[in-house]
């Protein structure tokens, strides 16, 4: 049973809580690196919630927040570029999994994602005992050298699937979401199915806000944004 | 010729090559280990509803268990407040939980007093401690025990305050940095209800915010984030407009339409322009009351008059006036900035006079003002411990800090996520008097700066490990009552607070045994909430009792009479000419006020607009940055007549002129490793100025200059600060 | 004398020497392909013998450059429908990659094809054959006029002629050329 | 003696010993020089073995910019080793007059070059343990390479180039060995006879050797350009700003034979310098030498100047970002580079004196190289420091692992190119010989000249 899988993250609503980032470190058994790693430039969270600052009218400065997590392209750069096949597409779920066990860690998918969300074991993060007691058994905890990027929470998505399979039913819209788009405060980011043609994403699909990050490229990202609007009057 | 031994070598060649080649099944389809095969089944996992207390908005949440440990936090998805959502502190709560620093045993003092040194003891020696303390005190003077905790409600709040009350103290101090006192007392002036509104954030077709960060921090983060989302988006034909008054571009004023940067305290003034204008513009339903007020002084207040005062342009104050008039069911808010000036009250009730005016009190889309007490008459005359109490308790702390500096305390009983250690102003001295009490006792999870003062520490366990009850502060318009239950099988040998007063009580015998009749605290909600009609265990699979219907918006008794309130100008500490700039400081959205510092999860989330993570910084415009000579990332020396510290300059391009804003959180001392030197501590810069009216806490009242200084390392940010510029290279 | 075969070998001091000897053996008459010489530098053909064997070695490493060529083909197109991989419909077996291999994979075979045959048609290494005569004097620049005998007679006159024509160390000995 | 040519006035066997000096018994002095820079490759093999266990976070790398000095040094390394073959193959082919001496010298340097190359690859890898899930062999574990992605096709190439430039460099040292073979003892005898398979110097094994050199030098030079092109689309098939141009092949192949020019010439001043060759390298073969390196530096400089022409006139956002951080963040580099490839090369190669001149032509072959690691570091770094998504930028410095890497590839490359010189004569003996064979005086009119005899024999010679 063939599924789609897209994210529509709506800029006029995100507000750049970070709750997504929160929740995505939760849910995917990210390490957190301390401050000299960050320093230079080495977090390892999967979706960043990137403020840009505009100069407006009025020469006002506006912040606009854009929550990048993996765009999960269609035409992936970082797929073809793996020697290994370590990232590949996935055939009924249409998302870019990675295959941790097979990465040799050169880096190339990395250097080739242009919205660069592929993010580097450079160490073998540690996690201070009992932290480690949180670590979700649903997913692999990665070993130093091994490339990894958000998944649409793939896991949930098994569960999502495993649970309409024992109940006999399709998957219902909204039934299966990542961490983030489960807990976006102001429900931003939405995730569906884009080949049930009812589900909440399709129809944003049709907004005419709608835009794609760098979509000059040509990779076709399934991340899909709502423009940020601006009410008229002052 | 081949001999035997050449024959057995390529027979056995042979068969190798066709063992190898040809049984093996040649692979169909190459499977990843991401998507295991089908037959690999998930591990199944439990899931417990209870209530988050990472901030005081009391969210339900409920928690992954899978294997006996707590693998992940959601918002539960039938609590009105939060309806499934759950913000970035919420998440965390899992590293409180398995936090490595977590007290396992009872502490007790191992070096000389208010070191901090401590060494562990078994249960039995440190309640026979704390026994002998409190029959020693009860037998001499009652009186002489103090209880200072955070602000507590629900039943956790009904046993301490019973044990108190039999045991003979009226000391029972709440403290807590963030009160709304100033709003009380302006709820009250204005609308004749001493309580916290309920804002109807969905409904409203404008929204003025005077420096209310409600999306970050403020009464309820998650609540006012869903709400603002369905204000955005949930009407097809309606998107609620948003303009935000304020210091600087907060996370909030970034969501905002348009934002006017204002002085700050001088949120009155605009919001007094924006009613001058309505009332001028006949734009006021009540056009009598409207009258009224226009010949009380309001006619004094002319939108020029108050940009000259707040710095905003005034035809911007004009317009935004004329869309609000125009745009009804409008809303106006005022957040903890604007109430935490010296004249906190006069702006919020200007703020408040805008409601009136705009006459959406008690109306979809506008305010209102819920009977919380209505819900729980069965409780009678205790009904008012259980509610939310919204004061920050700052008088009565002085007074007990007056109090303990001349002696008047035996025994002190800490507990609490607040630590006044670090949170209260230096100049009140707090620790010298906690440190004259001759027997200090904490209740805690973690040893924080006020924790380490103390000679005996109880290990509390976390929210995720005990029972409990709450009743979230704002946005469930009605009786909504949260059930805590533990998630996870206790994970230290801890007892929660209650548990350890009940017993306390019972060994203290007399009214106390009486007061707090039951074995454990479980027992006490059992009991409580059996009368309720309700069958408990489901509410507990549920996460709480919910009505389910808010009730309608109701009417507040002052409608008619719409009274101007007394201008009043913000006083700030310091004199211009040696302390240029004014300081503002603001809850962080990781850190509030700095009980998240020791969670690594939320140190290292960028901060929605500086982007930094792990450090603290100080915000300063472009232009006053100019004229000091200060470049984006320098380090400087900021200091107010009442403290400095250091921290780098994080050039913040929307933040009004001649105003320095600092994040709290950081700063901490005592606090465990995660929390440990990330910079200096921005509360030690406050007065001890308070709010003219209500006495409560006034954060915005000094001044501080800013002198640059060689500092080791950077700030480090995950946006780069050239390229933060260039939004439309991702286009 | 049948069995072992025989060659007369005489060092010479310059080509001009070496030349009149060679055109002397020729005139015995010895066929032109028994007589060779033995040189530390390389002489043109023509300036002493000539080499009348035709050099095919060339063609065979073409055959191998192609047979190269769709090796790396087939690494590249073949195996994946040997092993399939899935990639959601995406093309794995592109073509300008598989020329890139091919090319790669034809050129490695024509190397090792050259050393291979260029080592078989000079006869080094594996496929050297029979005892050959040497002489260690020619690096001190002197040129070995070898001439391969198969009468006694002819021997004595080749002997003749070489020394006839200024040889040194002029002897008969057995091996081929 | 009109007429008789340069070899006949020598005395073979003392030239031999002239020009195989380097093969003489190792001295103390030479197991001394040995052994230090045995100690610096020990050292970078340490830092490799840490860096491998504790993880690439020793490393200056972070998320934009993931590749940093490794790729750097693999690609100069590629880069120098380009020219070895290029040189004598070309030089084989059109018969230049003064190849002789160079040419083993260049092709030693591009095998031995290319070996310390190959390694940077591997040793850039995350998880360098697992190589071997590159190769294709079928495996329990179900993994097959992907062709298509362009380090692949570096694997298949280096591996191509370094069996060829190891066949070339052996083919044409047999007829060297064989003198070798003849004047060696001990154990050195026993190797030469097993190298040099038995080769005499008959006619026949003359004019067949002639062919299928002739052959590698035809087959190795597509071989070389195809490697260093597939080293360019490592970066070319990337979607990188400024990475991302069609001129990239040609582009690096220039810069990769201009590197190596400048390599040679280095090595060449080097090995005149310690094996005293001073009569063999004369000043005219630096002369031509530097004539190749000065056109090679327009060459570079015309590719180098089109590829910024085109992304800086198209204003480009992505590109344009990546230029305007040359005169921003990399300023130091890109005018480091402008200097040391262009402007202090070119005119200083244009005048003969200091082509003639070997200390100047040392130091300008050094410059060169300098300058081209430099292009190098700004091909690489700013291209990923100021990625697509502004706000990710970032920037790049190596930590001492990486430096320990740089010094450790470049005391890797003298220590087996001075143990390649104590096994093997450095000069191609034969060919110089054959060179000497061919050249005769002559004098027309008044001039004494020497001419060299070019072409084969025709058929109708004289019957003397």
């Amino acid at each position: 049973m063939k599924r789609r899988w897209a994210m529509v993250i709506d800029m006029d609503l995100c507000t750049g809580c970070g709750a997504c980032v929160a929740a995505c470190v939760a849910e995917n058994n990210t390490p957190t690196v301390g401050e000299s790693e960050a320093g230079k430039g080495r977090l390892m969270q999967w979706i960043r919630v990137v403020r840009y600052f505009r100069k407006e009218e009025h020469d006002e400065t506006r912040a606009i927040f854009v929550a990048t997590p993996c765009m999960h392209c269609e035409k992936a750069p970082c797929e073809i570029v793996c020697p290994v096949y370590a990232t590949y597409h996935d055939e009924d779920d249409h998302v870019n999994a990675m295959v941790y066990n097979r990465c040799i860690g050169t880096r190339y998918c990395g250097n080739n994602c242009p919205y660069s969300v592929r993010v580097f074991n450079w160490w073998d993060y540690k996690r201070e005992k009992p932290l480690d007691e949180q670590l979700n058994p649903d997913l692999t905890v990665r070993s130093r050298g091994v490339m990894e990027k958000c998944s649409y929470c793939i896991q949930r998505i098994r569960r999502g699937k495993e649970t309409a399979l024992s109940e006999g039913r399709p998957i219902r819209d909204g039934e299966v979401l990542p961490a983030c788009a489960q807990t976006c405060p102001p429900g931003a980011i939405r995730f569906g199915d884009l080949d049930d043609p009812e589900s909440a994403v399709s129809r944003m699909m049709k907004d005419p806000r709608r835009f794609r990050l760098m979509e000059h490229l040509g990779t076709e990202p399934s991340t899909v944004y709502l423009k940020k609007m601006r009410a008229p009057g002052r | 010729m081949l001999n035997r031994r050449g024959f057995l070598k390529i027979g056995g060649a042979t068969a190798f090559a066709a063992l190898f080649g040809g049984c093996e099944r040649l692979p169909k389809t190459l499977v990843p280990f991401v998507i295991p095969p089908e037959n690999y089944a998930l591990g199944e996992s439990l899931w417990y509803a209870s209530v988050c207390r990472q901030c005081p908005a009391g969210c339900g949440i409920v928690v992954r268990n899978s294997e006996g440990r707590a693998k992940k936090i959601e918002g539960n998805p039938l609590h009105p407040v939060n309806r499934g959502k759950l913000c970035a502190r919420g998440q965390a709560g899992l590293q409180a939980l398995y936090h490595p620093e977590r007290l396992g045993k009872p502490l007790k003092l191992d070096g000389p007093r208010g070191s901090g040194k401590f060494r562990e003891i078994p249960w039995e020696e440190a309640l026979r401690l704390l026994m002998t303390g409190l029959s020693s005190v009860r037998a001499e003077a009652p009186t002489a025990l103090l209880m200072l905790t955070d602000p507590m409600r629900g039943h956790r709040n009904l046993v301490s305050a019973r044990f108190m009350k039999a045991f003979g103290s009226p000391h029972r101090v709440a403290w807590d940095p963030f009160g709304q006192d100033a709003h009380l007392s302006a709820n009250e002036a204005v609308y004749g209800v001493r309580d916290l509104p309920e804002h109807d954030l969905a409904g409203t077709r404008y929204l003025l915010s005077f420096s209310g960060d409600f999306l970050e921090t403020g009464v309820s983060p998650v609540h006012f984030g869903h709400a603002y989302g369905r204000m955005r988006a949930a009407r097809p034909t309606v998107r609620g407009k948003f303009v935000h008054f304020g210091p600087r571009l907060s996370m909030t004023a970034a969501s905002a339409d348009a934002f006017l940067p204002v002085a700050p305290g001088t949120e009155g003034y605009a919001a007094l322009g924006i009613a001058h204008v309505m009332v001028r513009e006949k734009l006021t339903p009540a056009a009598a009351a409207a009258g009224r007020l226009w010949n009380a002084g309001l006619k004094e207040f002319t939108p020029e008059a108050a940009g000259k005062k707040t710095g905003a342009p005034a035809a911007d104050i004009e317009a935004v006036a004329r869309e609000f008039g125009s745009n009804q069911p409008g809303l106006a808010m005022a957040g903890d900035a604007a109430a935490s000036c010296t004249n906190g009250v006069f702006n919020l009730s200007a703020v408040g006079l805008l409601n009136l005016l705009a006459g959406n009190v008690g109306k979809p889309g506008g305010i209102s003002f819920p009977d919380r007490l209505a819900a729980f008459a069965s409780f009678g005359a205790e009904a008012k411990l259980l509610l939310p109490a919204a004061e920050s308790g700052y008088p009565a702390l002085r007074d007990a800090v007056e109090r303990m500096g001349k002696g008047a305390f035996r025994m002190a009983l800490l507990s609490g996520a607040t630590n006044p250690a670090f949170t209260l102003p230096p100049s009140l001295k707090f620790e010298e008097a906690l440190l004259k009490v001759p027997t200090i006792v904490s209740f805690a999870s973690f040893l924080d700066e006020t924790t380490s003062l103390s000679d005996l520490v109880l290990p509390t366990p976390t929210y995720l490990e005990e029972w409990g009850d709450d009743i979230a502060p704002a946005g469930h318009g009605g009786e909504a009552i949260t059930l805590g239950q533990p998630v996870v099988a206790p994970f230290r040998d801890t007892r929660s607070m209650p548990d350890v007063l009940i017993a306390a009580a019972k060994e203290l015998g007399g009214p106390a045994a009486a007061a707090l009749p039951w074995g454990s605290f479980r027992e006490c909600l059992d009991k409580a909430y059996a009368g309720m009609g309700i069958d408990l265990e489901e509410s507990h699979k549920n996460g709480g009792i919910f009505s389910g219907k808010a009730d309608a918006p109701r009417r507040a008794p002052k409608e008619g009479s719409p009274a101007l309130p007394k201008a009043a100008e913000a006083a700030f500490a310091g004199d211009p000419a040696r302390y240029p700039l004014v300081l503002h400081v603001y809850p962080s959205s990781a850190l509030s006020d700095g009980r998240g510092a020791n969670l690594p999860w939320l140190q290292e989330l960028p901060d929605p607009i500086a982007t930094a993570v792990w450090r603290n910084w100080v915000e300063v415009g472009p232009k006053t940055a100019a004229a000091l000579g200060l470049s984006d990332g320098d380090g400087v020396t900021v200091s107010s007549p009442f403290g400095s510290l250091q921290a780098f300059v994080f050039l913040h391009p929307a933040i009004a002129e001649g105003v320095a804003a600092m994040p709290l959180g950081q700063g901490h001392s005592r606090y465990g490793k995660y929390a440990a030197d990330r910079g200096g501590n921005p509360y030690a810069l406050l007065p001890a100025s308070v709010e003219s009216a209500t006495k409560a806490p006034a954060r915005h009242s000094t001044r501080v200059s800013l002198v640059k200084t060689r500092m080791k390392g950077a700030l480090v940010r995950t946006v780069h600060p050239e390229g933060q510029w260039l939004y439309e290279n991702i286009l | 004398m049948a069995g072992e075969p025989r060659v007369v070998i005489g060092l010479f001091n310059g080509v001009e020497k070496a030349a009149q000897a060679a055109h002397a053996l020729r005139s015995l008459p010895l066929p032109e392909e028994n007589v060779t010489t033995i040189s530390s530098v390389p002489l043109p053909d023509g300036a002493v013998t000539r080499d009348r064997r035709p050099i095919r070695f060339p063609w065979i490493v073409v055959v191998f450059w192609l047979a190269g060529a769709l090796g790396g083909l087939a690494l590249t197109l073949v195996t994946y429908q040997v092993y399939p991989m899935i990639t959601a419909g995406k093309p794995i077996n592109t073509v300008p990659p598989a020329i890139i291999v091919s090319f790669e994979g034809g050129m490695f075979a024509a190397l090792i094809a050259t050393l291979v045959f260029g080592f078989r048609s000079i006869g080094l290494g594996p496929f050297r054959s029979g005892r050959k005569v040497f002489d260690r004097r020619i690096h001190e620049g002197r040129i070995a006029l070898c001439a391969r005998v198969d009468t006694g007679d002819q021997e004595r006159l080749a002997i003749d002629a070489m020394t006839a024509s200024g040889g040194e160390a002029v002897r008969a000995e057995e091996g081929e050329l | 003696m009109k007429g008789e040519n340069h070899l006949s006035r020598l005395d073979e066997s003392k030239l031999y010993d002239e020009l195989s000096r380097s093969n003489l018994p190792a001295t103390k002095r030479w197991y001394a020089g040995t052994g230090a820079l045995l100690l610096v490759v020990l050292a970078s093999v340490a830092a490799f073995v840490y860096m491998m266990f504790t993880g690439l976070g020793v490393t200056g790398l972070n998320r934009p910019v993931m590749w940093g000095v490794m790729i750097i040094l693999f690609v100069f390394w590629v880069g120098l080793s380009h020219s070895g073959t290029l040189i004598s193959a070309i030089l084989r082919i059109t018969r230049a007059t003064w190849r002789a001496p160079v040419l083993r010298g260049a092709e030693a340097m591009t095998a031995l070059a290319l070996m310390v190359g190959g390694l940077y690859p591997l040793m850039h890898l995350g998880r360098n343990w697992r190589f071997y899930y590159i190769l294709p062999y079928p495996s329990a574990r179900q993994l097959w390479p992907n062709f298509r992605s362009p380090l692949l096709w570096d694997a298949v190439a280096i591996t191509t180039y370094l069996t060829g430039s190891l066949l070339f460099l052996y083919f044409g040292m047999i007829p060297d060995l064989a003198i070798a073979r003849d004047r060696a003892a001990g154990w050195r005898k026993k190797l030469y006879t097993f190298l040099a398979a038995g080769f005499r110097g008959t006619h026949e094994e003359w004019r067949r050797y002639h062919v299928a050199s002739t052959l590698f030098a035809v087959i190795i030079i597509p071989v070389a350009v195809s490697v260093h092109s597939i080293v360019s689309w490592d970066f070319a098939m990337a979607m990188v700003p400024m990475w991302h141009s069609t001129i990239f092949a040609p582009y690096f192949v220039a810069g990769a034979i201009y590197s190596g020019i400048a390599g040679v010439i280095s090595v060449m001043v080097i090995l005149r310098k310690a094996f005293r060759l001073e009569k063999v390298l004369t000043p005219d073969h630096f002369d031509n030498l530097g004539k190749l390196l000065l056109t090679f530096t327009l060459v570079w400089g015309y590719f180098y100047f089109s590829d910024y022409l085109t992304a800086w006139y198209s204003r480009f956002p992505e590109d344009w970002e990546v230029i305007r951080s040359y005169s921003g963040h990399y300023l130091p580099l890109f005018s480091l580079l402008v200097a040391c490839n262009f402007l202090i090369p070119f005119p200083m190669l244009c005048l003969k004196r200091v082509r003639q001149s070997i200390p100047a032509m040392f130091a300008v072959s050094l410059v060169v190289n300098v300058g081209m690691f430099t292009e190098r570091v700004l091909i690489v770094v700013p291209s990923l420091a100021r990625r697509n998504d502004p706000s990710i930028w970032g920037s790049y410095f190596p930590t001492w692992v990486e430096i320990s890497f740089i010094v450790g590839s470049i005391a890797m490359f003298a220590l087996i190119y001075v143990i390649f010189s104590k096994l093997f004569p450095v000069v191609a003996i034969s060919d110089v010989k054959e060179q000497l064979f061919h050249t005769t005086d002559r004098t027309i009119g008044g001039a004494n000249l020497s001419t060299v005899v070019s072409g084969e024999g025709k058929e109708e010679g004289r019957e003397t």
